[in-house]
């Protein structure tokens, strides 16, 4: 029984990337995306990793996933729902699938894998002691990271926003006094 | 296998639950707002109207299901559902009672914020598949404003989890009390924070007044399900219930102490020497009592407070909330690690706090009494007058 | 009412043309008509003229001027346009009327000396014909912009039907009726 | 005849850029009350350009008006402002009788003064009552309509109907009230007063309610002047205009009553918590005037002798009244000859306030759009009559 859900979830997983790469219309391809994600997040669970399952819901499902909705549908292009998607080279595509695909085997065969079939524990307290332990300089680069990223969005957003403002002088102070 | 059909069959009658709860609280919001507002409400169908939810939901059914003729309908016919299920999935962790819930996930709090967040998107393919303007900005509204208060809502989480240790619920429960002087919210000032943070963020997420602008009916018509009629319309509306039980529960959880209704026990260790079957009983009653007053509580909101708007959500969120949730992150980790749990000053600081609560609901009630002397109105405690 | 004699006399020396006139001097409502050409003269002085300081346009009418004769036929004298200003200071009102010919009405408009000046005028314009000239946005305001006609014409004829639909239905009291 | 060609419209409707979109609010919108239609082009959730639309109630009334004798138009006159039926019949009666010379007995006018003022009353509950619904507090306004009801059933007493009232005639009113009346309003003023502070606390000491007002769609006293505000409109914006005073009619030059004028209590003088709270002013100043009404109404005739057809001389005039909404004026043109007027305009409050939108929704959010429409009051069919 637990095989049969596997390889529904493997089988959900490996079809929404393919409908990913497939579709023709963008937002089908952003929901084969999140088909996969969720999948994937599934698989995480068949590994016995609650907590990187739930992450992965939190960060692309409930995040990069909303955004990349988000810029989808208010864009103005998402309104034709069956548009050809005029970037789809051959040749790149496929260099990018040789290396890629590379990359993962050869990950997949260096690396030392351990599998817990069928056996579920709380891993949580396990990451965190890693994080904070082993991994520290690591983590806390990641968080820099973070940061900086967080302080660029806003600097940029800044400078349109004063792009903007000198664009139309007029019409911001109007805007300024009615929002105050 | 078996256990297979035990999930199957225990997941069905949570979901039957959910619904029933869900339509239940329709009728009882339309009773409460009937008090507030000098009018009664629903009372014809059953006694008191109790059955108004089921002949609603016989009208919902018999609608025709209207799907726009530009609509994407495949989306749009599947957003209510995605909904729905991100709500009802919201209750797999919850501890109804120490053996009454579904899964004891390790992850227990951490993965209610997920499902919170997955919601968002079915609100907001909901929303764009209409292809309708009002639809496709209450979607976007929905989703920014979800976005931005999970952060102050997983701040508040995150003082609880300091405190607990944990992620998982049944161990958050456990790790407070029966009496009020253990719980959580009056635990020391920061917990109190991490309580409101989480409360109003709650009420954010849930699209509750005064944050309901991604359906405010006066500007966006009806948001992002102005184009849903039929059962379709009632699946949105179940999940808009179904959160409330949701929040509601997460707020006992985690800040009122659970199902622990006597003290000295605990929800997840009964004493010995006690019939755990009655115990669970009492502790489920106990914690469904406290989940409803905040519900009534939310509802109670909603029908007295005006609606903000998008950028003062916004301003709160950000400059007032995210901030306060951050220092009182520190705060916490400061405070456990200066004041041990049951020295003195803790249980001075308890002790301080309960009583400063128990102050504030009776000047409240105080209040009320004078206004109501003021405007010599009547006032019906019991709905059904 | 304290419409202001007065001071449509003051008004009425200080215009450069000296045709304009104050009818109905004797009655609750003196009015002083003055030629179409001179009415932004006018407007102008009273707006900006701090003896009057007339910033506050009550209202802009307009009517039909006809008359009927023995054989029940209309003859068309034109049209009427009355402002009526009232002062910001005390409030003091003045009335003041156009009046123009059958043939092409036309009026320079108020509407950059007064912020509602142009709804008035566009409802003048959609129920009586009268253009206003250099108006910033002349459109009709109560009726559809391809509707034909302008209603409150004394001859104004209803269109047969509008986009295909008919503007009259038939009386269904004409049905059932006992002879 | 004037074609299309020679007009100079530079309004341009439909082009709009990419980043923009444009929206229909209206004709059938919650928040624009009435068949009003808003055609918006939003950056995001600010308003770039807005053009107000109306006509989609258009029923001809100054059309129908020159067809029939002056007594059959006085029902008419009710559906140009349902809300306020008896100001607008008063304002008509008042137009002929000064046009006629007609006599009104001295009882009469003091009925119509009860009748305008508890309809003014009523008016601005309406008014107050639906700012607070438009912007998201549903409570306050049904709150308003159960105390208007109790208006509604006094103007029964006095009238005989409780919406569109046809109360006026010319020479007088149209029938005489029982004593008990005034005993029944002096309790209900007794009431309302106390129900004005409940409501008043409800809504003023809310932060939300003052948030989403303050400084929202700012009108100093000259634009307001410009834009031909009148009334309660005018006054928030802080000038004293109230043709009760400047222009008495009836008696109201020997009541006592003050003119409550804009001060920017919280924010910016004309602003739209001013014109709320002008509004709460005025209907406290309107008890007073009944109160004042009730002491001095005396015994006698309510109807004086008139002619059977009524011929009004030749010549025009225009007649103006301080209805709820602002100033109520009927420019009548007899030709001396018919017993039906030869044009009748009616120059109302609510149309003026549309004036503004256009220009004022530029740089607003979506919610403050509804808040600013909302605070200034305007009934569609008395825009489009």
């Amino acid at each position: 029984m637990k095989d049969a859900i596997f390889i529904l979830v493997a089988v959900f997983a490996v079809g929404g990337a393919l409908l990913t790469a497939a579709s023709q219309s963008i937002i089908n391809a952003a929901l084969g995306l999140l088909l996969s994600l969720i999948s994937i997040a599934a698989l995480y669970i068949f590994q016995s990793a609650d907590f990187v399952a739930i992450s992965q819901i939190l960060v692309y499902v409930g995040g990069v996933m909303v955004l990349l909705l988000f810029s989808i549908m208010l864009s103005s292009g998402s309104t034709d729902f069956f548009k050809n998607n005029p970037a789809m080279k051959v040749f790149p595509a496929l260099l990018i699938v040789v290396v890629f695909a590379g990359l993962a085997i050869y990950a997949l065969f260096s690396a030392n894998l351990t599998f817990y079939p069928g056996q579920y524990g709380p891993s949580t307290r396990e990451i965190g002691n890693l994080f904070l332990k082993d991994y520290i300089l690591v983590f806390e680069l990641v968080s820099v990271l973070i940061v900086v990223m967080l302080v660029g969005a806003g600097v940029m957003l800044r400078k349109e926003l004063v792009r903007k403002a000198v664009a139309s002088d007029g019409d911001s102070k109007d805007e300024k006094e009615n929002k105050k | 296998m078996i256990n297979l059909i035990y999930m199957f069959v225990f997941s069905l009658v949570y979901l039957l639950l959910l619904a029933l709860t869900a339509g239940i609280l329709t009728y009882v919001e339309r009773r409460i707002a009937g008090r507030m507002q000098s009018r009664i409400g629903p009372n014809r169908v059953g006694i008191q109207g109790i059955l108004q939810f089921i002949a609603d939901l016989i009208k919902g059914v018999q609608k025709e299901d209207i799907i726009p003729a530009d609509a994407y309908a495949f989306l749009f016919k599947i957003a209510p559902y995605l909904v729905f299920m991100g709500v009802f999935l919201t209750l797999v962790p919850i501890p109804f009672g120490a053996y009454t819930l579904m899964e004891d996930l390790d992850v227990g709090i951490y993965y209610v914020l997920a499902m919170a967040s997955y919601v968002v998107i079915g609100l907001m393919i909901g929303g764009w598949a209409s292809n309708n303007k009002w639809s496709l900005l209450g979607g976007m509204r929905s989703a920014a404003q979800k976005i931005s208060y999970e952060i102050p809502a997983a701040l508040g989480v995150f003082i609880v989890v300091i405190m607990s240790g944990s992620m998982n619920f049944q161990k958050i429960v456990a790790a407070q009390g029966a009496s009020p002087v253990d719980w959580f919210v009056f635990r020391n000032p920061f917990t109190f924070i991490a309580f409101n943070l989480f409360f109003i963020a709650s009420l954010a997420e849930g699209n509750r007044v005064p944050f309901d602008i991604p359906e405010a009916e006066s500007e966006l018509v009806s948001g992002y399900n102005t184009e849903y009629s039929g059962m379709r319309f009632l699946f949105f509306f179940l999940a808009e219930w179904g959160n409330l039980v949701v929040i509601g529960a997460l707020v006992t959880c985690m800040f009122f102490g659970g199902g622990s209704f006597w003290y000295e026990w605990k929800i997840s260790i009964p004493a010995p020497g006690r019939d755990p079957i009655v115990f669970e009983v009492l502790g489920f009653l106990w914690f469904l009592f406290k989940t409803f007053f905040f519900v009534f509580v939310i509802i109670w909101i909603r029908w007295t407070l005006p609606r903000l708007r998008i950028d003062q959500l916004m301003d709160i969120c950000w400059k007032y909330m995210v901030p306060i949730g951050l220092i009182s992150s520190l705060g916490i980790v400061i405070w456990m690690y200066f004041i041990p749990e049951n020295s003195t000053i803790d249980r001075i600081v308890r002790l301080t706090l309960t009583s400063l609560g128990a102050i504030t609901v009776l000047y409240f009630k105080y209040r009320v009494y004078k206004n109501l002397k003021i405007t010599k109105a009547t006032i019906y405690a019991n709905p059904f007058v | 009412m304290n419409f202001a004699l007065p001071l449509l006399e003051k008004l009425k020396q200080e215009m450069t043309s000296k045709t304009s006139e104050i009818i109905q001097a004797d009655s609750k409502m003196p009015i002083l008509k003055i030629e179409a050409k001179d009415i932004r003269e006018a407007v102008k002085k009273l707006h900006d003229d701090p003896a009057f300081d007339m910033k506050y346009l009550n209202c802009i009418s307009g009517l039909h001027l006809t008359q009927t004769k023995e054989d029940g036929t209309l003859d068309l004298l034109g049209f009427e346009v009355l402002y009526v200003f009232s002062s910001a200071r005390d409030f003091s009102t003045i009335a003041v009327r156009v009046d123009l010919p059958e043939k092409n009405p036309a009026i320079d408009t108020i509407d950059d000396l007064y912020g509602s000046a142009n709804w008035f005028e566009r409802e003048v314009y959609d129920l009586l014909g009268v253009n206003f000239i250099n108006s910033s946005d002349l459109r009709r305001i109560m009726l559809p912009q391809d509707w034909e006609g302008h209603p409150l014409r004394k001859d104004y004829k209803e269109q047969a039907s509008y986009n295909g639909m008919p503007t009259t239905r038939p009386n269904e009291m004409e049905s059932i009726r006992i002879e | 005849m004037i074609t299309e060609n020679d007009l100079q419209s530079r309004v341009e409707i439909t082009p709009i850029n990419g980043s923009e979109i444009e929206i229909n609010m209206g004709p059938h919108h919650p928040s624009t009350h009435g068949v009003i239609r808003f055609i918006l082009f939003l950056d995001g959730e600010i308003v770039v350009r807005a053009v107000a639309d109306v006509g989609y109630l258009h029923r001809s009334i100054e059309k129908i008006a020159e067809n029939l004798p002056y007594p059959m138009f006085m029902p008419y006159t009710d559906r140009v402002d349902y809300v306020a039926a008896i100001n607008c019949n008063l304002g008509y009666a008042l137009a002929v009788e000064s046009l006629a010379g007609l006599e009104v007995p001295e009882r009469a006018t003091w009925l119509r003064m009860i009748g305008a003022e508890l309809n003014r009353i009523n008016s601005h509950l309406i008014a107050v009552g639906a700012l607070a619904m438009d912007v998201g507090a549903t409570t306050p306004f049904v709150h308003a309509i159960r105390e208007r009801e109790y208006i509604l059933d006094l103007l029964e007493i006095l009238t005989g109907t409780r919406m569109n009232n046809n109360y006026v005639r010319f020479g007088g009113v149209c029938q005489d009230v029982p004593e008990d009346f005034f005993k029944k309003t002096e309790k209900f003023l007794d009431h309302f007063v106390l129900f004005l502070g409940e409501f008043n606390r409800l809504l003023t000491t809310n932060k939300i309610f003052l948030e989403r007002l303050i400084n929202v769609g700012i009108l100093t006293g000259d634009q307001a002047l410009g834009f031909s505000f009148s009334g309660p409109n005018l006054r928030a914006s802080g000038v004293g205009h109230d043709l009760r005073r400047i222009d008495p009619y009836c008696f109201y030059s020997d009541m006592e009553f003050s003119v409550p004028v804009g001060s920017g209590v919280k924010g910016t003088t004309g602003d739209s918590f001013d014109r709320f709270i002008v509004r709460i002013d005025e209907m406290l100043e309107s008890v007073k005037i009944l109160r004042q009404i009730m002491s001095k109404i005396k015994e006698g005739p309510i109807q004086s002798k008139i002619p059977r057809k009524i011929v009004l001389p030749a010549g025009e005039s225009y007649h103006r009244s301080e209805a709820p909404r602002g100033e109520l004026g009927f420019h009548i043109v007899s030709d001396g000859k018919s017993n039906m007027p030869y044009r009748i305009k009616i120059r109302t409050g609510s149309f003026a306030a549309m004036t503004s939108l256009s220009e004022l929704f530029k740089g607003m959010m979506v919610a403050d759009v509804v808040a600013y429409f909302a605070s200034l009051d305007v009934v569609a069919p008395e825009v489009d009559r």
